[in-house]
């Protein structure tokens, strides 16, 4: 696994990185907080991704899990029981051992969660992929144990079969942290009033990890996080001296103060900007595209919900899917590198299915699929948030004027509703308030379910979730149930396909396009690898003068 | 009109205080501004009573008291029989229909935005008088005439005016109602001499043709003197002497009175240089904190030892119609006391000419004002 | 020469008629004509209402003075992300983000932007004044509540403010206009209720009193007409005012929703994006937005000017 | 040198006049407005313990002549004429330098409303002080005693601690006394009082113009009285200069303006006051109309429309020539073409008849 | 003078009840719970459901109001939801960044806007007049999004000359005691500090003081005028005090006092509303914490921010009247 970190370091044509300096990258929020199981926000993971290592992490600039404090791993037959060995003379940065017992202790730390640590909002991630809690027992957990069968072996023991598994534990929120501090700072006792949590003073100020990087410090009123480089480091030790990462919610000020030299890169490059960044000799580093963007139907076909009737006729749904023009959308709106989707999943993921049916842009073929469904002029509530700029859909309303400019030349009326995107927007997407709505997903890790699960997965009652109208798909839903539970990847990899197949002959929604985000750095700065995942490591980095 | 024998107003008692607020919560009140401190008076029908006292010593206050404009605080305003002041709501409006006022500053009394027939036509309105649309029209026709100004000034606004017809539109206004009381408060004291004798003629001549009843109040003895049966003099609240014009003139008694008349200058150089002076020694006291006993015993050139200081004068008849509130005025007018010269005063009464009780009240009502927010820009 | 002398003798009887006689000229000049005389001779104004009246002319002309659909997205083929196809044939000052013509939105954006300043502006002005004359007409207690009331929306952030309405009434362009408003309430308010104020110790209030006119006559046919004049000039203001903050609110995401409609602040809001590839899209609807409140403001300040006592005569 | 170290009464009555005014003409001339001539050649002189009267109704130039005088007019927008010498110094035209070094030190001017006339936000004491500190390089303390002096002079009791007060504490009066112990710091030899008493009561009155007699009497001071209450006039002043829309339209000295007053107007003004010592009933005889009514001096005189005497010559299309100011006796001056008779008794003559009829019609 | 101090705090009661009202029961009504704000994207009713009932959410909104009136009282308002901190620590974090930058934009505004107020008006009608009017025009009628933008751009970007963002410069390491940066890299002195933590207000500063400097110039113009045509002002002409004593004593003096309550007016606005200067400009200050709690309804820190400002804002007023009274002694109180 350190071999593939080696091989990382040289992206820029092999110039010997000079080690030392300071990094400034600029972000567009404040960390939540620093505990990465609390975490379930991309602000939080960029900085735990830094300080923290799970036992598991990403290929560097791909989606695949490599081993990272696990040197390797082997899996039982009935694909219950999972052996990790582990790296050895790893130190925290508190100068505790790492080891098989402190694995234990962090896994059993997410399986005994209590009161408010057992709030989705606290431990979003844990539950996504573990489901419950030792504490609540009406939702059974798929983990049941963990042992330190010696000082460099930890089993892990789950009650059923899952594909997230093992690829979820390169999720952040896997990281495996210093018992010792989790314990001496009170790292479990998130306390809380009213409407908010409160989070322990570990989370706050003593994150403790085995990563490249130490906190150092975190200045609220200047909205900065500082970390520095971890001199113990079991690898390779990072470059930089000093990583600061300083938050900066707009886009334009973030543009200038790289311009001006006042930070040597930042996330979220508008697409716009993608080629003047470039001309002017800054390095804009495309992520590979590892997102969906969506149109969703509310076309629910169970009586009793609030779908929209005219939705419910699959032809209307064609027809929608005929008139947008996707690939106009995606060389106009998008970042060069942007592909149109055929399916809810890039291409990339295992269980992508070239052979789906497709709808081609023909505003001829919707006029007449409209026709024949007696649906023209149909009156759809076009939602689309704002205020919020998403790697899979940098510009919404750009999106949303340019889709409801083709729906309206197919025929259909629209009637906009845009509203803020946290949590407004998402609340009444979710709740299925809206017609037609504009939707995405950026994976987590390599696995479909982590997409196509996500949304049409059997919600409840054998209906999809409100967002999709609580269409009753039963076909779909035992297709992703059979894929989610199967141990054998060729295997699952089929049946992920076909429930792609099935899901775009039903069409529950457009998918619209991937589209790759970019971060961009200064001239001086080599080293950083785009990762798919948005899940950049800064160790690689260096910084000349 | 029916009982002609007494008179059209009486006023007894009337005081006018007010309050001085301060407080942290609840305002409280922390003392009286004595604007009108117990003033009796009667006007008879067709008659004028003048009024004349120094600013401020509560003219305005009393002429407003008497139209329930202010909120007497105790005593009497009756009216033809009526006690003005237990009037309320309509009655009380109705009432003023037959209470008029003239104001002094002819351009601040009449609304900017008004043209002159709706200024005369609007209290016909307010009380249903005048018989409908023609016949307001009429009647605003005859006001204009009335006053001497032609009709094309129906439709101008009273920025065009000049001063004196300014003051023109406003008696028309007052009469509109055919009043049987006019109260006109310094008719002509912001009036060019010209046609202040304009304005004064007007008066008279519209108290012959309608028999109308006048309160002047006017801080010019000689436009009083000219048009008054009666005059008062007011000094800080409260009437000092009371006499038909023509005997008031011919021997005031009361030491203020001497001192106005005395200080009123005469467009002839040969009078001026003859007459003798009665200068007085600062200004008029707070009425928030009169002086006791004699009102006027700070700036008396004939103030006599402790009792002009102690004791309250009386409001005595020494003539016929003649009232006087001063204890020595016998004495003064027959020669037997002699005044002193206003530097003397001054220096007896040290430093108690100063005037900033006025002043204070002036500033406790901007610090009150502060309370509210300042209205700012 | 008996001739000469008589046409000379009337023109004296004309003289002495003329003494006493009210001022000669055909009718009055009510005080909001000598305003407007005076308004007519001051070049400040005259620029300032040029300006309104050509922007009020384009807004009540764009389908005729716009060259094209400002909706069409005629070029968006043609649009990359580091690319908007700039001025050319057919489009004087090239396309926006989505291939729509510049110009013809910059015209057709006259209209929301107008729409907005004026419908916000007379909300904000009406509700402004209804508290206004309420403090100013009672005084006393009700004042006291109406001014707290008032101090308690002043210290909230207009912001929050409008973002809360926006959120409570859905967002559409009528909230938009209510947020706006909501913020112009407490400047009129104050302002009404402090020139009310002032009418009311005048001596013409008196003088109705004593008149026995109603009280609601006093209240709304003296004491409010006369306190109108700084309401007028700091509605003008207002609707500059109303313009920016449209384009403030439209920045942060809480703007007209069907933005397709062009409105000059969202214009520019969107433009942000793109300030790197073409900064004519963000200089454009800001100059427009300049030059209309600059209009505004020079005949509101001018204004302020003709109505001031001081000038009266 | 204070106040008291001036020379006695007789040795300043010189016949070298302090202030001549000669042929002063003021016009403003505002942007997009047709120019308003305010005064129209006016000519006067001021002599040593002299007291000269300017009267005249309300807008006829009073104030613009005193201002003129002063050099306060505004620079832009007015044009000023003819001549101003005070000690021989031409004033018009100076540079602003030397009007400042004159003005308070040389001539001094009082104004009508003392309230608004004195910065509220200043103390008495410094508005006093500083013309000392200007014209006289006093030192603070120095001029502070100075000013004590000063302020004891013309009346103020308790001076020390006035000085520390507002403008808004003081009465009336008391402002007013401070403006002219202001006016008076640097003995002046010219002091402009331009309606001093007309804010003020009548005993408050008496008190001013007393003061102000005893200042010309005491030190010499050359005094223009400008007023339009002819009282104020009969007992102040010496020569007495009665102006109508701009022009002077009769001058002489103060008893035989009052005993025989030969312009129709100042004969009307005389009979539009109210006397204390006349009786009640008697109607007023008052000018008909207002000031309002004059006609440019161009066309005839500006009088002529509320004149009961006016003849076909009044205008100038008649007699081709505006009217001119004439002498008219010794020390008289009149502009009239058809001026009274038998002014010894003006009131009876001119009461009866035409201008009783004429007024408020 | 006390007892009027007195008076207006004891005022401030019934304006934070009533806002607090206000307040409470407003946000409570937004739709789009605190719930739905601390789940996040993908959260089940089920969980929000919990989560209500573990904050007590479920219960009567006029029980949920006094809980909070009952900790508001001692300061205690609750949690910001955002950053799991308690609000009066927010904002006491906060508050000096605002101050500082307030302070920076009044000294600004009124730094250019009475000189060039006083000069429009004794050159009325000239080019300088008209050109003060029309230019501190023009700073407002720009969106102050785009003014940062064109600031940053002329000064950061292209002339290099001033921080672009920020408070500090984030690799200056430096000791923060009172958070206001200035004075604390005075007091450490850290003289590098101080001085960047001066330049980072500069631009910020800029931006938040155009309309406070175009209100100042209009009113100090029309001020002016009004004062030079006062007869005080003709007195002290007339007594030949020299111009420029006039000036100083009787001119300026006077026309301030309106502007004197302008600026306190305006200080308190930009102490209150700095929201979308401070968000362009990535100020940690209470405005951009306002926007953060906005878009993440974050009730407590919005229901404790605005009460708290609410507070300083009447502070800061009671502060102007007092100096009005202070500066214009006809309103002195005793
Ligand atoms: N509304 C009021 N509130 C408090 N004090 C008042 C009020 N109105 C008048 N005063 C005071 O009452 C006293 C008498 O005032 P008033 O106006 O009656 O005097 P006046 O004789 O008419 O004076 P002037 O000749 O100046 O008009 C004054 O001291 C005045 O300050
Ligand atoms: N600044 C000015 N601009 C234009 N016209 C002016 C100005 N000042 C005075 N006038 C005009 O000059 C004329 C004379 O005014 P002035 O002030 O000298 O009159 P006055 O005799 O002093 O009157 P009053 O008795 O009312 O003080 C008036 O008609 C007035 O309108
Ligand atoms: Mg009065
Ligand atoms: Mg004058």
């Amino acid at each position: 696994a350190s071999s593939d970190r080696e091989s990382g370091g040289g992206g820029e044509g092999g110039g010997a990185a000079q080690s030392g300096g300071t990094m400034v990258f600029g972000a567009t929020g404040d960390p939540a907080m620093l505990d990465p199981a609390f975490g379930s926000d991309g602000e939080t993971f960029r900085v735990s991704r830094q300080i923290f290592e799970g036992l598991l992490g990403n290929e560097l600039g791909g989606t695949d899990p490599v081993p990272e404090l696990a040197e390797d791993w082997e899996v039982s037959e009935d694909g219950l029981e999972y052996t990790f060995n582990l790296q050895q003379g790893v130190q925290f940065h508190d100068g505790t051992q790492f080891n098989a017992e402190a694995v234990c202790f962090n896994f059993d730390r997410w399986y005994n969660f209590e009161g408010l640590a057992t709030s989705p909002s606290a431990s979003y991630y844990y539950q996504a992929v573990f489901g419950g809690f030792a504490s609540t027992p009406d939702t059974p957990s798929i983990y049941q144990s963990c042992e330190a069968t010696d000082e460099n072996t930890a089993v892990i023991r789950l009650t059923q079969v899952t594909s997230k598994f093992p690829a979820a534990l390169a999720l952040p929120a896997f990281s495996i942290q210093s018992p010792t501090a989790l314990q001496e700072y009170d790292a479990d006792n998130l306390s809380g009033a009213e409407d908010a949590l409160t989070y322990p003073e570990y989370a706050l100020e003593h994150p403790t990890g085995t990563g490249p990087f130490r906190f150092e410090s975190w200045d609220r009123g200047n909205g900065r996080v500082t970390l520095v480089r971890n001199e113990e480091y079991w690898g390779e030790p990072a470059l930089l001296d000093e990583l600061i990462i300083r938050t900066i919610p707009d886009g334009n000020t973030r543009r200038q103060e790289l311009q001006a030299g006042s930070i040597d890169g930042y996330d979220f490059v508008a697409p716009a900007d993608y080629q003047s960044l470039q001309d002017e000799g800054l390095q804009v580093l495309v992520r590979d595209p590892f997102n969906i963007l969506y149109l969703g139907f509310n076309g629910g076909n169970v009586p009793g919900t609030s779908a929209n009737p005219a939705l419910q006729d699959p032809r209307v749904r064609q027809a929608i899917a005929h008139a947008i023009d996707r690939d106009t959308i995606v060389s106009s709106l998008l970042p060069e590198g942007a592909e149109a989707a055929i399916e809810f999943m890039p291409p990339t993921v295992d269980g992508y299915a070239e052979d789906v049916t497709t709808y081609d842009h023909d505003p001829d073929r919707a006029r007449q699929l409209l026709q024949e469904a007696g649906a023209e002029g149909t009156t759809l509530r076009f939602y689309y948030p704002t205020e919020v700029s998403r790697p899979y859909l940098p510009d919404p309303a750009a999106m949303f004027q340019v889709i409801s400019q083709n729906l309206t030349d197919a025929g259909f009326t629209i009637e906009p509703v845009a509203l803020p995107w946290n949590p407004d927007y998402l609340n009444a997407v979710q709740s299925g308030q809206a017609d037609i709505h504009l939707l995405g997903w950026t994976g987590d890790y390599n696995d479909a379910y982590n997409f196509i699960g996500t949304f049409f997965a059997e919600a409840s009652n054998n209906q999809a979730s409100a967002e999709f109208g609580a269409f009753s798909a039963p076909e779909i839903f035992q297709a992703l149930a059979r894929a989610d539970q199967e141990p054998d990847a060729a295997t699952r990899t089929r049946l992920y396909q076909e429930a792609n197949r099935l899901i775009m002959d039903y069409l529950p929604g457009v998918p619209i396009s991937h589209s790759p985000p970019a971060l961009v750095v200064a001239e001086n700065v080599s080293g950083l690898e785009p990762s798919p995942l948005t899940a950049e490591v800064f160790s690689t980095v260096s910084i000349s003068e | 009109m029916t009982r002609a024998g007494e008179p059209l107003l009486q006023v007894q008692g009337l005081q006018v205080h007010f309050p001085i607020k301060r407080g942290v919560f609840v305002d409280r009140t922390v003392g009286h501004v004595r604007a009108v401190d117990g003033v009796d008076l009667a006007i008879d029908r067709g008659t004028t009573y003048g009024l004349v006292g120094e600013s401020g010593c509560g003219k305005s206050t009393l002429g407003r008291a008497v139209l329930r404009l202010v909120e007497p605080t105790a005593g009497q305003v009756l009216f033809d029989g009526t006690d003005v002041a237990s009037l309320r709501g309509e009655a009380l409006r109705t009432m003023r229909r037959r209470m008029q006022m003239v104001f002094q500053d002819p351009l601040g009394s009449l609304d900017p935005r008004q043209d002159v027939e709706s200024l005369l036509s609007e209290p016909l309105r307010a009380h249903g008088l005048g018989g409908g649309r023609a016949g307001i029209a009429t009647r605003v026709r005859e006001l204009l005439d009335a006053v001497g100004l032609p009709t094309a000034a129906l439709r101008r606004y009273p920025h065009e005016f000049s001063g004196g017809q300014r003051q023109r539109i406003g008696i028309a206004r007052a009469i509109s109602l055919e009043p049987d009381l006019l109260i006109a408060d310094e008719p002509v004291s912001a009036l060019d001499v010209s046609v202040q004798a304009q304005v004064v003629n007007l008066l008279e001549e519209l108290q012959q043709r309608l028999g109308l009843t006048y309160l002047v109040i006017a801080h010019d003895l000689a436009v009083v003197r000219h048009i008054s049966d009666v005059v008062g003099v007011m000094y800080l609240g409260s009437l000092v002497e009371q006499a038909p014009s023509g005997a008031l003139y011919d021997e005031p008694l009361h030491p203020y009175t001497r001192a106005l008349m005395s200080a009123v200058p005469v467009p002839d150089p040969v009078v001026e240089e003859r007459r003798e002076r009665i200068l007085l020694a600062g200004d008029l006291p707070s009425p928030a904190d009169p002086p006791s006993g004699c009102r006027f015993h700070t700036r008396c050139p004939w103030r006599q030892e402790t009792r002009c200081d102690d004791e309250v004068p009386v409001l005595r008849e020494l003539a016929p119609g003649h009232l006087v509130s001063c204890h020595w005025a016998e004495e003064i007018r027959d020669g037997a006391l002699q005044p002193r010269s206003a530097e003397e005063v001054a220096a007896t009464q040290g430093v108690s000419v100063r005037a900033t009780g006025v002043e204070a009240i002036e500033s406790d009502a901007l610090v009150q004002g502060l309370d509210e927010p300042i209205e700012r820009r | 020469m008996t001739a000469m002398g008589d046409v000379r003798r009337q023109r004296i009887d004309e003289l002495a008629a003329r003494a006493g006689q009210v001022p000669e000229g055909e009718g009055g000049v009510s005080l909001v004509r000598s305003a407007f005389r005076r308004l007519r001779r001051n070049p400040v104004a005259i620029l300032g209402a040029v300006i309104v009246v050509v922007f009020l002319f384009v807004a009540a002309f764009a389908p005729w003075l716009a060259p094209r659909d400002p909706l069409a997205q005629t070029l968006l083929s043609e649009v990359r992300p580091g690319f908007i196809p700039g001025a050319q044939e057919g489009f004087p000052l090239g396309a926006d983000q989505l291939g729509r013509d510049l110009l013809s939105r910059l015209i057709y954006g006259s209209r929301q932007s107008l729409l907005i300043g004026v419908v916000s502006t007379v909300l904000g002005a009406v509700v402004g004044m209804a508290l206004g004359v309420l403090a100013g007409a009672f005084g006393g207690w009700v004042d006291t509540v109406v001014m707290r009331f008032i101090d308690i929306i002043l210290s909230i952030p207009s912001l929050l403010m409008a973002i809360s309405i926006s959120v409570l009434l859905g967002q559409n362009q009528y909230a938009l206009m209510i947020a706006i408003a909501v913020t112009q309430v407490p400047v009129f308010a104050r302002l009404l209720r402090g020139s009310m104020l002032a009418q009311r110790g005048s001596d013409y209030v008196l003088a109705a009193r004593a008149l026995g006119v109603k009280r609601g006559r006093i209240v709304f046919g003296h004491v409010l007409p006369n306190s109108l004049s700084p309401v007028i000039v700091q509605g003008t203001l207002s609707l500059a005012t109303a313009i920016i903050e449209a384009a403030a609110l439209s920045f942060l995401g809480l703007g007209d929703p069907d933005i397709a409609r062009p409105e000059w602040g969202a214009m520019l809001s969107t433009a942000q994006d793109f300030l790197s590839v073409r900064p004519e899209l963000a200089v454009w609807p800001a100059l427009c937005i300049i030059v209309v409140a600059l209009g505004f403001t020079l005949l509101g300040e001018s204004l302020r000017e003709a109505l001031d006592p001081k000038f009266r005569r | 040198m204070s106040i008291e170290a001036l020379p006695p009464e007789g040795a300043l009555r010189t016949d070298v006049p302090v202030l001549e005014v000669e042929d002063l003409s003021v016009t403003f001339a505002r942007r997009g407005e047709q120019p308003t001539r305010a005064v129209d050649g006016v000519s006067f002189s001021v002599a040593a313990g002299e007291t000269v009267g300017l009267v005249g109704e309300s807008g006829c130039g009073k104030s613009v002549t005193s201002l003129a005088v002063m050099g306060l007019l505004p620079r832009r927008g007015v044009q000023v004429g003819g001549s101003v010498r005070l000690g021989g110094t031409e004033l018009l035209g100076a540079p602003d330098r030397t009007l400042r070094r004159l003005r308070g030190a040389e001539m001094a001017m009082v104004f009508q409303d003392p309230l608004s006339s004195l910065n509220p936000t200043v103390p008495i004491g410094t508005q006093v002080t500083e013309v000392l500190v200007e014209h006289r390089d006093m030192g603070k303390k120095e001029a502070a005693t100075e000013a004590a002096e000063l302020l004891d002079r013309v009346g103020i009791p308790d001076p020390t601690r006035r000085l520390k007060e507002y403008p808004h504490q003081l009465s009336g009066g008391m402002r007013q006394r401070a403006l002219i112990a202001m006016a008076l710091a640097c003995s002046p030899r010219l002091l402009i009082a331009d309606e001093p008493t007309t804010a003020l009561d009548v005993t408050i009155q008496a008190q001013i113009l007393e003061l102000l007699r005893e200042l010309v009497v005491d030190s010499g001071t050359a005094l223009v009285m400008i007023t339009h209450d002819l009282g104020v006039v009969a007992g102040l002043c010496d020569r007495v200069h009665v102006m109508y829309a701009g022009k002077v339209i009769e001058t002489a000295d103060r008893h035989d303006l009052f005993a025989r007053p030969r312009q129709p107007y100042t004969g009307g003004l005389l009979a539009s006051v109210p006397r204390l010592d006349a009786g009640r009933g008697i109607p007023l005889t008052p000018i008909r109309g207002s000031a309002r009514d004059a006609i440019p001096w161009a066309e005839g005189c500006a009088f002529a429309p509320r004149c009961d005497n006016a003849q076909d010559d009044c205008l100038t299309e008649v007699a081709g020539s505006t009217v001119p100011l004439e002498y008219d006796g010794p020390g008289r001056e009149l502009r009239c073409r058809h001026p009274l008779t038998h002014p010894s008794s003006t009131a009876g003559a001119t009461s009866s008849g035409s201008t009783a009829s004429g007024a408020g019609r | 003078m006390l007892r009027f101090i007195v008076r207006r705090l004891l005022q401030l009661v019934p304006i934070l009840l009533g806002l607090s009202v206000l307040l409470f029961a407003w946000l409570r009504a937004l739709p789009g719970g605190p719930a739905q704000a601390a789940l996040g994207e993908r959260a089940t009713p089920e969980a929000i459901a919990r989560y209500n009932e573990l904050f007590g959410l479920d219960q009567p909104i006029w029980v949920q109001y006094l809980r909070f009136l009952g900790r508001a009282v001692q300061l205690d308002f609750g949690t910001s939801s955002r950053t799991g901190r308690t609000v009066t620590t927010e904002f006491l974090e906060r508050m000096p960044g605002t101050v500082e930058l307030t302070l920076f934009a009044m000294v600004f505004a009124i730094g250019v806007g009475i000189p060039l107020g006083y000069l429009a008006a004794r050159r009325h009608g000239s080019w300088l007049d008209s050109g003060a009017v029309i230019g501190s025009l023009l700073g407002v009628a720009i969106p102050v999004f785009f003014l940062a933008y064109l600031l940053r751009l002329l000064f950061a970007v292209e002339l290099g000359w001033l921080p672009g963002s920020g408070r500090q410069e984030v690799r200056i390491d430096a000791t923060h005691i009172t958070n206001f940066y200035v004075l604390d890299g005075l007091l450490t002195r850290e003289w590098d500090a101080a001085w960047d933590a001066l330049l980072h207000l500069v631009l910020p500063g800029i931006a938040l003081g155009t309309i406070p400097l175009a209100i100042i110039v209009r009113i100090t113009r029309a001020s002016v005028l009004d004062v030079v045509n006062e007869d005080y002002v003709r007195t002290a002409n007339a007594k030949g005090l020299s111009a420029d004593t006039v000036r100083r004593r009787h001119v300026i003096r006077n026309a301030l006092l309106p502007v004197s309550t302008t600026i306190g007016l305006q200080t308190g606005l930009l102490l209150s509303g700095a929201v979308l200067t401070e968000t362009v400009f990535a100020f940690g200050g209470v405005g951009s914490a306002i926007y953060d709690a906005i878009f993440t309804r974050d009730f407590a820190v919005l229901q404790g921010f605005i009460l708290m400002l609410a507070v300083v804002y009447v502070l800061v007023n009671l502060l102007v009247d007092i100096s009005y009274g202070l500066l214009d002694p006809r309103v002195r109180v005793r």
